[in-house]
């Protein structure tokens, strides 16, 4: 059966991210599209957004006319902060993403396997210039971690493995994946897909996966 | 829309079980949720374990809990012989274990923290350190300490906003930031309620992220 | 009478030593202490160990400098692989250490609190954990890590009084107050000065105990 | 060679022990006589006091009606704040203290050793009423530890002795001892005495010492 399908662009994944935070969660927003699953939290919904470098509470981007140089979120970029936010230190920062006080993380990864493990620093295990930053920290100490990720690389392959082939950031920890084509819970019997986007099968989509996938 | 607040001490303890870890903030009754912990001798959990600075001044809220029979074990950094603490202990009938003050503080501190063990040379070469795992560091030799968690801390706050952000005034501040930090449930009590955005961001000493509960109380 | 303003950048790096372990706050540009690490550059002190959370990007002062050849050894949590630093270390120029980021954070925290070491998760699953001590804890596999501390920090700072008590805006903060804690001599650059009283003693967030020298700069 | 002297009192061996502290030290005074110092340190010469409960800068106690029930020092009394001081919590506190921020800690004990040892917390080792607060911390972390106490105890018994009979607090932490009789220091070589109240003899103080002491 040939598909008619259209992926979804790197909003429609964060949109889709963001549409299952409910209010009242403390998330952690990383670096990449995993930071524009804020602009798809409704206004009106009080989800507390935590950036690494000390924001409880992290708000939308400025206009251009009213950035403040000081406040900036974990990729440096010019944000605003929401009504009720704080700020606090960099350790007392960690002490909330280790101590387990973000109800959820959402990373960018290279690769997931199927019991959870998350790639996302580097493409080679003994890489000398590393990209660790704050990833491995999150990754262990978030209750439940989400990954956004492409569903397979440019050149067709798979990122939802068996096996991550990438140094791992952290074993066991991933919960969920959200992809341009569809969104899988990481459970002990492997990845289970939740939902595809409208034009994909289910067998097209085990076609781009490592892994076996299970119908929820 | 978040709203921590509760309007009745029952509601700010409903559901703490028998068997419970109560974490109790406080330097004498400087900063110290007496409310709730009036609330909690009302509320009837028992078999508590309590961890508090000290085993406090007969008359205070904290003997009172602790003569009712209802603290199983008491954590604090010291007993007076001549409390109800110490009598108690001494007619064996409340389990006491004495943690040098700046530890008992870390070792919650590490429980919100999420750091599974740390080493202090604090206690190291007393009698401590007797049957525990020493390890020496530097020279120096060190005890192994694990965390201390709640499942739930009382925290006595000045200020609180509808998120639970919290704002202590001078030393009323004390074991009340790492407490709350590091139990399951956190309940505060304030003196003042205040609109969201009235605490400047920079000056919210307790996080509301760490609070579930606030109850206003006047004083 | 306590005062620790210093007139110059030259006098606020008085004495530092080849060699010396230097904690450079800052993420991004915000929170650091640009004028002190120019001051570094003039200063002429080399053989430094850098620890700062990123080896920088080309054209910021950390680039100059490590591109100046001061810096034996960088200290990090990550280094672009298109940048100065990125550059010096694959032509073998430079050492780079990559600490997890908050395992950076709770390492100066360690030195400045006096715990001689701590165990975390973080990393331990990892090949970050090759060849070093890992203990399961509460079932799960933990890295000992040790105190970093410095012989140096360097602290932007928004607001100061006489005895270095320093305040700082929004996500300024970062590092700054952890650096300050867990060096030898803490030196601060600050763009307000005020008088003593007139922070407010409850919105201090450096304590002025942890700061030996405070430069006004402009901006 | 009768000696006649007369012992410092409470007072005197405060005023004593604040006359050897400059200005710029930060310093922890535990409860009891060295609580006292404080009052003896003049209000022009800028010295630190930190309180266990997170005070970095006690002033003297308040006039009766100026009373603030939020502000206590570690033995919980009433006191002021100088200008220049803050507040921090518990465990910041006590970082201040182990960390090796304090410039000098000044304890009470039961005993010292002539190895530095020090006794304060509980009269026999397995005593199960036990005062332990905060003084393990203290005495560990500080760049100097001094002790202010009676010579001997009541019954005539010396308290700076060669092995301490108490249970420890802490080993080889104290560097100075002031007595009611006179200023000791603690040095690789034992007990040094710098100096004796006027009218007692340096013989009539060693034999009220259980320790040997050697002349600065």
């Amino acid at each position: 059966m040939a598909d008619g399908f259209t992926p979804l662009d790197r909003d429609g994944m964060a949109a889709r991210a963001a549409h299952d935070i409910p209010e009242g969660w403390v998330v952690n927003l990383g670096i990449g599209i995993p930071t524009e699953v804020g602009n798809f939290i409704p206004a009106d919904r009080e989800v507390i957004i935590h950036s690494e470098n000390g924001v409880i509470g992290a708000g939308p981007a400025p206009a251009p006319d009213r950035i403040n140089p000081f406040l900036v979120n974990a990729g440096t970029q010019p944000i605003t902060l929401r009504t009720g936010g704080s700020y606090v230190h960099h350790a007392d920062s960690f002490a909330i993403a280790r101590g387990g006080h973000l109800d959820l993380t959402v990373l960018g990864a290279f690769e997931v396997s199927e019991n959870g493990d998350l790639a996302n620093w580097a493409r080679a295990a003994h890489e000398p210039v590393k990209q660790i930053g704050g990833a491995m920290d999150l990754a262990i100490g978030a209750k439940r971690l989400w990954v956004i990720m492409e569903h397979t690389t440019k050149e067709g392959a798979p990122r939802l493995r068996r096996t991550c082939t990438y140094p791992l950031t952290a074993k066991g920890a991933v919960k969920r994946v959200y992809t341009n084509l569809a969104v899988l819970d990481v459970t002990p019997q492997g990845f289970v897909v939740r939902d595809i986007i409208p034009g994909l099968s289910f067998e097209s989509l085990a076609a781009r996966t490592d892994a076996p996938l299970a119908r929820a | 829309m978040i709203d921590k607040f509760v309007r009745s001490t029952a509601e700010a303890l409903d559901g703490v079980p028998d068997g419970a870890t109560v974490l109790l903030a406080g330097f004498g009754d400087v900063g110290m949720a007496t409310a709730l912990l009036e609330g909690l001798i009302e509320q009837g959990a028992k078999d508590l374990v309590l961890v508090c600075n000290s085993g406090g001044r007969d008359g205070s809220a904290v003997a009172r809990l602790l003569t009712l029979g209802r603290v199983r074990k008491l954590i604090c950094s010291f007993v007076r012989a001549a409390s109800d603490a110490g009598r108690l202990l001494l007619a064996g009938r409340l389990e006491v274990e004495v943690v040098p003050q700046g530890t008992l503080a870390e070792r919650m501190r590490a429980a919100g923290a999420g750091i599974p063990a740390f080493y202090t040379p604090t206690g190291a070469d007393t009698v401590l350190a007797e049957g525990r795992e020493v390890r020496e560091i530097a020279g120096r030799p060190c005890l192994l300490e694990y965390p201390l968690a709640g499942d739930v801390a009382l925290i006595d706050a000045w200020q609180a906003d509808r998120w639970g952000n919290l704002t202590y005034r001078e030393t009323q501040r004390n074991f009340n930031p790492v407490m709350a930090m590091a139990a399951k449930l956190t309940v505060a009590q304030t003196r003042h309620v205040v609109d969201l955005g009235a605490l400047a961001p920079e000056h919210v000493m307790t996080p509301g992220i760490f609070v579930n509960r606030v109850l206003h109380v006047s004083g």
